[in-house]
């Protein structure tokens, strides 16, 4: 039936996406599971069995399964309360608050734990002003399972954020209208008619914030390592650390039972989404928007905080380690220095190519992805429901096990030349690209396939009949329709990969370094704040190439820029 | 109960006026219907008095009660009134029951009486056996059927309604009128209707207001407006008829048969300064003799009941008649005509 | 010109100038170098090994056990450098696998308004410091599991040391970085680390000092090693030679290290050569312990 | 051009069957319209034909070529279709030009010719002005009819109609249906056309499919409809008028006034075996004589032209008739009645 209902060039076309897919997505994660039972013997102790037996494991899984749940609850609360406020609302300066919300996620959230920990701590400017600071060495509530996954909550809202506003875009203004007529308050409104139509988004976002979290390592590592709280990432290196003969396949299996709780929580989002399947995009109705009127004011304050929290305070923590001669001198006119960005400017000729390496990588891993995205969506949504989420699935997984395990598993798969062609790939920045598009394969697709769902069919249909090929629907009709969703998905994929960090770590090399390895590099080896001087560059970058596309905005279809009007 | 009062409202989006100087007075629970060509400003009307769109200048009044004004704007919440969409406006994500028992859980009536209260709406639209369906899974009638249950389950002081009736067919139409009737008599709310359909319009309304390009054209009960319409456009619009092109004459009476053949036959290009409007039931098909006028057929199309006949006039004109049984096209017949109404000439 | 490829754990700018002076005086040799923590760089290693190939030539990596870890898999390749005899014995592997090229000690380190002055180890699990101190995870960190062998191999601590930092809410972060930030920040106020971090950063202004306590610390020696399977055998012979060489320890002693040339000064901010005592440590022992030292950590520590 | 032919189609939707083996043979070049009440499977029809639906089973057949059958399918975009949406279907992202030039586009027509084309296109519906508005920007009326100027602006070989005209005024639909009625006789495509208004449906249409829950009850020319319709439920269903039940008499035949007095006035429970449709324009007012029923008034209601009247009869039934004059509710009459038809019960 799907094939029947194709015309030849998207015929050819899904081949050739379901192979890439395959390649991208499956193979990796295939060559973890025969490296996860490689080793599988029927004696008491396999590593997987060990693995599996023991306590820790179970730990772990426990420990992750919390922390990335109260993360994604944390994400969306926050994504979604700023997507409704900017995206519904009468609020001043819309685009500034849209563009601030996207750059904490550009801020290594080491650099944000650490700000806080500061600003709370013993050696709080703030505090020690008022006297109120804790003694030296007191317990800081950061340490924690809910400060890990507060951290973890923030750094992925903006997923929730961009997922969401697409569709609240498209939401009809007449089902408001509806509402108000039957005497519903604005309150119920929310809850009764605008939560349950962008069920469909949310819980997309949720899924993306949920994924993230699961194989976010830094946070936990940071946070979670100091007070003995093991989850699978953290357990998953300690594992490397221990550097035995059977390290890989007891990764590779604790990989997999992060791939099996992926696998569960996407059944549970399938399960979600069910009933949110309905058109809204194609009403040709003006688009909702709700007068906040006396309460304009005290939510701007509000959404003020909340950003001074999670990017200003940590921001200016970054920025002022980088004036610093060394870490713990306190700023002030003797000590400030150029120092880090002179060195780094003028001696690293590593920051230069860092900086070239990343900004191509996300560049293209973005653009790549956003054109794989259009026809995969299209032919996804055209799949039984059973089919599209056992493929759906599949794309989650390697976004979901940690980065550094994805890498095991690319220089597995490509350590040794290609055959045929006889070229290697491992040791060039094709890998990391490869490695990069099938991580983030299902950050781009799932706005975008979120976005397609609610696509009034007979929009499609209407073109049909105009005698429109399947390409030319895509070209014409869906993809117009659908492109701030395209564009949401691009963007993330853009700020997650231009920092990216574990994935490179292990597939870097000479010449080909990233700027998270970079960053990370130097702070490991003591030099942070030559990595805080480069972290602020990095910031300043993706803000003026932010800034740069709105520039642009005129030019491009409406909506598809988040922080432009 | 109060009587809802549009004064000197306009309206405009960006570069068009759309309201122009609009003032009606609307008597507490009357039936008022608002009839007018698409895109007059209907549903802009309705939009204006529901609160949804501000209005450009002038003011709406219920009662002492100023609901929107350039100043100041009551939101629709705190309006009490209720609508229907002419996009129906149903909630994607509710089955029918919820989407039509959405009104009652906000105004907190619970348990049985909700139920109940659900059901008789339901049907009333024939729609019992629908109620778990999602909107989705309807047909277009269906989905107006679940609007109209959705907007007559609570008891508004002013009630709405956008074309409740454009998708439905004519016996499922009949019966929403007489509900519309009912409910109308039972709860005495205020009732703007807006239509196309004038035999609805007429039918259901105490007075209708026909709009033109955003202004009143005329404000009168439905036998007034059929017999009497003002001007040509207006004489066009409603109801069946022909416009003729007659010799001059005292506009806004009536003209007899003698008079009337009379001015017809008199017309030519320089001597025709009045009109008039023939309804079809005025003219009578009769045997060739003095009194009477000849015509052509020009084509003739069955409509159920009767036939449509549009005749031509000696000088060219045009002229609707109806006729029990086919006639030829070509063949030459002659006619009576009983009366007309001469005719305003448009501004 | 022949390449070399070089794996190696030294911070980003050590590792540069080490390959410079390298290739300097070796211009036909051109060196491909990748930097990484041990421990990513040892899952990279083993990830190419399982798929069947050999990429570096040389290794230039955190510790010894690591090495002897390699030997017991037969993945490296004894070599007889002739600056053998500069080394103490205990320093390198007597069949030649691999030698190590500096001292990096763990010590204590202390913020300069820390009320208290830890001069031993034992200090650290008095009442005073209850709260106080981070240390680097042996879970998580090669060079903090070394420190926890040689520990509680010695008599006066053992592993009862370790349960009274355990009761002293000691804080274990996962390397040596985090130690140095909790304690430069003011979170913490002491903590154990090893040296170069701690004098570096207290050389630039940061507000610590580094301290070796009195019963002697426990040290890793970033041995070199070549792989069996290398390419390039020649070369990475001359690279071996290189790092053990005058020249070689001299650049170790220029970024801040402790030369392991017996016959090398010490940089400055250490103390003389002859007061920093050294732990007694068995690589290989200690190897073979690995598995058991984590478990009764995690035990301890993760209750 | 080629017949179109529906064999045995049947359509199920999860747990009901919509359309029930339904056979229609659709000639070529004709005007078909398919009437129903709401949600007896209209638009399905018109989906499955377009190629959206895949029939359950049964054989859609365009000339030798199976369009549709459980086996095969031919994509929409390769059946050269034209069809009107019920629900509109506008790209929200193009302007009205756009959405009215996409087809031409896709033809890759261009320049003068394309915007000669559009600009007819729009001209047809009175939308010249609107050119540059997005849909959102247009009224009810004005967006079903950028739908219907896009589906007549190629020239298709099939066309299909789900109710075009519902949301516009009278005028407005008399001039689409001129429109449509050249377009056919120009184009000479196959028009199958889905409305719920019978006069329209009789009026354009050569034949007339009338469904009633997913099954086809009656497949005739307007007038056969009209005037023999086969059963009570057709007899309801189609035009006005009152179905009697009367004492035993064959069905589908023409009974005149004296036959009918008499069974209507025989009638009694136990013998009320037969049922006969009265036309309203079949009764006529007469002063009391032997020959005439006695009546009561029940409702009176203006429709422009002229009243409806429901009458009673002696034994409680029924009876619409039309009257010039207002009457007064709960007044005596007499009528004569000149005929009525004998229809079948339903099954
Ligand atoms: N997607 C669907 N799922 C389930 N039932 C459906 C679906 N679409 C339509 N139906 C049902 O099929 C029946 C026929 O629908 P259809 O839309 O063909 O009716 P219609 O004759 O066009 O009615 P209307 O005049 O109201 O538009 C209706 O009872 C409707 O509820
Ligand atoms: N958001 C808008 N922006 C600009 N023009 C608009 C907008 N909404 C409506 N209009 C225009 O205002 C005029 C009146 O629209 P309205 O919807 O009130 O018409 P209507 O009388 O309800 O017509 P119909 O019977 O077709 O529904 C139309 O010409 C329409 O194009
Ligand atoms: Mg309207
Ligand atoms: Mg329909």
């Amino acid at each position: 039936m799907l094939i029947r209902s194709l015309d030849s060039q998207l015929r050819w076309l899904s081949l050739l996406l379901f192979l890439l897919i395959a390649l991208i997505s499956l193979l990796p994660s295939l060559r973890l599971l025969t490296e996860a039972v490689t080793s599988v013997s029927f004696t008491a102790s396999s590593p997987l069995s060990d693995v599996l037996s023991s306590e820790r494991t179970w730990r772990a899984l426990k420990n992750s399964f919390y922390t990335s749940s109260l993360g994604t609850l944390i994400a969306v609360l926050l994504g979604s309360g700023f997507a409704f406020i900017v995206s519904l609302t009468n609020i001043r300066r819309r685009p500034l608050w849209v563009f601030c919300f996207m750059l904490p996620m550009m801020i290594p959230p080491q650099v944000t734990a650490l700000s806080w920990l500061q600003l709370f701590g013993p050696a709080s400017p703030l505090l020690n002003t008022f006297g109120i600071a804790p003694a030296l060495g007191s317990a800081n509530p950061m340490y924690s399972a809910e400060g890990i996954a507060l951290l973890l909550g923030i750094q992925s809202a903006p997923l929730v954020f961009l997922a969401l506003r697409t569709q609240l875009m498209n939401l009809p203004q007449d089902m408001v209208e509806a509402a108000r007529m039957a005497s519903a308050s604005q309150f119920r409104i929310w809850i009764d008619i605008i939560v349950p139509l962008s069920r469909s988004a949310l819980v997309a976002g949720a899924a993306l914030a949920f994924v993230s979290s699961l194989g976010n390592f830094g946070i936990p590592a940071m946070l979670g390592i100091p007070i003995n709280y093991l989850v699978l990432p953290t357990l998953i290196y300690q594992q490397m650390a221990g550097f035995g003969e059977d390290i890989l396949s007891e990764v590779a299996g604790l990989s997999m039972i992060i791939a099996l709780l992926v696998l569960a929580g996407m059944l549970l989002q399938q399960w979600l989404q069910q009933r949110s399947q309905y058109a809204l995009i194609g009403h040709t109705t003006q688009p909702i928007f709700f007068d906040l009127k006396k309460a304009r004011m005290p939510t701007e304050f509000a959404l003020g905080m909340v950003l001074s929290f999670i990017l200003v305070i940590p921001l200016i923590g970054l920025i002022i380690s980088s004036f610093v001669p060394a870490l713990g001198m306190p700023l002030n006119s003797n000590t400030f220095t150029l120092n880090a960005y002179v060195e780094m400017v003028s001696n690293q000729g590593s920051t230069a190519r860092a900086f070239v390496n990343s900004g191509m990588l996300a560049f293209f891993t973005a653009m790549v992805l956003m054109l794989v995205c259009l026809p995969l969506g299209y032919l996804l949504m055209r799949l039984p429901m059973r089919v599209r989420s056992v493929v759906a699935s599949l794309i989650e997984v390697p976004y979901a096990i940690p980065g550094i395990v994805l890498a095991i598993a690319f220089i597995l798969l490509f350590a040794k030349p290609l055959p045929i062609i006889n070229v290697s790939l491992y040791g060039t920045l094709g890998i990391i690209f490869l490695a990069y598009l099938s991580c983030f394969l299902s950050v781009c697709l799932k706005p975008v396939m979120t976005a397609m769902s609610l696509l009034d069919a007979s929009l499609e249909e209407a073109a049909q009949l105009a005698g429109a090929n399947s390409i030319q629907r895509l070209m014409h009709i869906i993809l117009p329709l659908t492109a701030p969703a395209f564009f949401a998905g691009g963007l993330l994929v853009f700020l997650i990969s231009i920092n990216e960090l574990t994935v490179s770590a292990l597939l870097w090399s000479a010449g080909n370094e990233t700027l998270g390895v970079l960053i990370f590099n130097l702070d490991e080896s003591g030099d942070s704040v030559l990595a805080s001087a480069i972290s602020v560059l990095v910031v300043l970058l993706v803000a003026s190439l932010m800034a740069l596309l709105s520039l642009l905005a005129p030019r491009l279809p409406k909506g598809i820029i988040p922080w432009h009007d | 109960m109060a009587r809802l009062i549009l004064h000197n409202v306009c309206k405009q989006f960006s570069e068009q006026r759309v309201i122009n100087n609009l003032n009606l007075s609307i008597e507490p629970g009357s039936f008022v219907a608002l009839l007018g060509p698409s895109g007059c400003g209907k549903s802009t009307i309705l939009r204006m008095l529901a609160g949804f769109e501000p209005v450009s200048s002038g003011e709406i009044r219920h009662g002492e009660r100023c609901l929107s004004s350039e100043q100041q704007h009551v939101p629709t919440e705190a309006r009490n009134f209720g609508m229907v969409f002419q996009s129906y406006a149903l909630w994607p994500h509710m089955t029918v029951a919820e989407n039509v028992g959405y009104p009652l859980k906000i105004k907190k009536i619970k348990g049985v009486e909700k139920e109940q209260r659900i059901k008789d709406a339901l049907s009333v639209v024939e729609l019992e056996d629908y109620a778990n369906r999602l909107p989705s899974q309807l047909s277009g009638g269906q989905r107006q059927r679940v609007a109209l249950a959705r907007s007559l389950v609570t008891e508004p002081d002013v009630v709405l309604f956008d074309e409740p009736l454009a998708n439905l067919d004519r016996h499922l139409r009949a019966t929403m009128e007489a509900t519309f009737r009912a409910f109308h008599k039972r709860t005495k709310a205020t009732i703007v209707y807006v239509t196309h359909d004038q035999s609805e319009a007429m039918s259901l309304a105490d007075h209708i207001a026909v709009l033109h390009k955003g202004q009143l054209v005329q404000w009168a009960t439905p036998e007034e407006l059929y017999n009497t319409p003002k001007n040509t456009w207006l004489a066009n619009f409603i109801g069946r008829g022909s416009v003729l092109k007659v010799a001059a004459i005292e506009p806004l009476q009536y003209v007899k048969t003698d008079t009337l053949h009379q001015i017809v036959q008199m017309v030519n290009a320089s001597a025709a300064t009045s009109s008039i409007l023939i309804r079809p039931h005025d003219i009578q098909f009769v045997e060739e003799n003095v009194d009477a006028l000849s015509v052509q057929v020009r084509t003739c199309i069955f409509r159920g009941e009767r036939y449509d006949v549009e005749l031509i006039l000696n000088d060219g004109q045009a002229l609707l008649a109806y006729s029990e049984y086919p006639m030829i096209e070509g063949s030459k017949h002659y006619v009576r005509l009983i009366q007309a109404w001469a005719l305003e000439e448009d501004v | 010109v022949e390449t070399l490829t070089l794996y190696t754990s030294q911070p980003n700018k050590d590792a540069q100038m080490t390959v410079d002076a390298f290739e300097k005086q070796n211009p036909d040799i051109k060196v491909d170098w990748v930097r990484d923590g041990t421990t990513k760089l040892m899952t990279k290693l083993r990830a190419e090994l399982s798929s069947g190939v050999v990429k570096p030539d040389v290794l230039l990596i955190a510790d010894s056990v690591t090495m002897e870890s390699m030997v017991a898999e037969d993945y490296l390749y004894a070599y007889n450098s002739p600056f053998k005899k500069d080394y103490d014995p205990a320093l390198y592997n007597e069949k030649g696998f691999y030698y190590g090229t500096k001292l990096i000690t763990t010590g204590i380190v202390r913020h300069n308004r820390a009320p208290e002055t830890p001069l031993d180890w034992s200090d650290l699990a008095n009442t005073e410091y209850k709260n106080q101190v981070a240390m680097p995870s042996p879970l998580y960190s090669g060079a903090a599991l070394i420190h926890l062998a040689t520990l509680t191999e010695s008599a006066d601590l053992g592993w009862t040391y370790y349960e009274q930092l355990h009761e002293n809410k000691v804080m274990a972060q996962g390397g040596n970085g985090g130690v140095l930030k909790a304690v430069s920040s003011g979170s913490k106020p002491y903590g154990v680390i090893v040296d170069f971090l701690a004098i570096r950063e207290s050389r630039k202004g940061s507000p610590i000092e580094f301290i070796f306590p009195k019963t002697g610390v426990s040290m890793v020696t970033e041995p070199v090693a070549i792989m069996k399977g290398a390419q390039n055998k020649d070369a990475a012979k001359r690279f071996v030679d290189f790092v053990l060489s005058k020249p070689g320890q001299q650049l170790v002693l220029d970024q801040g290290y402790l030369p392991a040339r017996s016959d090398m000064p010490v940089p400055d901010g250490f103390p003389n050569r002859a007061d920093i005592k050294l732990m007694p440590f068995d690589a290989a022992k200690t190897l073979e312990n690995n598995a058991a030292n984590k478990a009764r950590f995690s035990a301890i520590f993760e209750g």
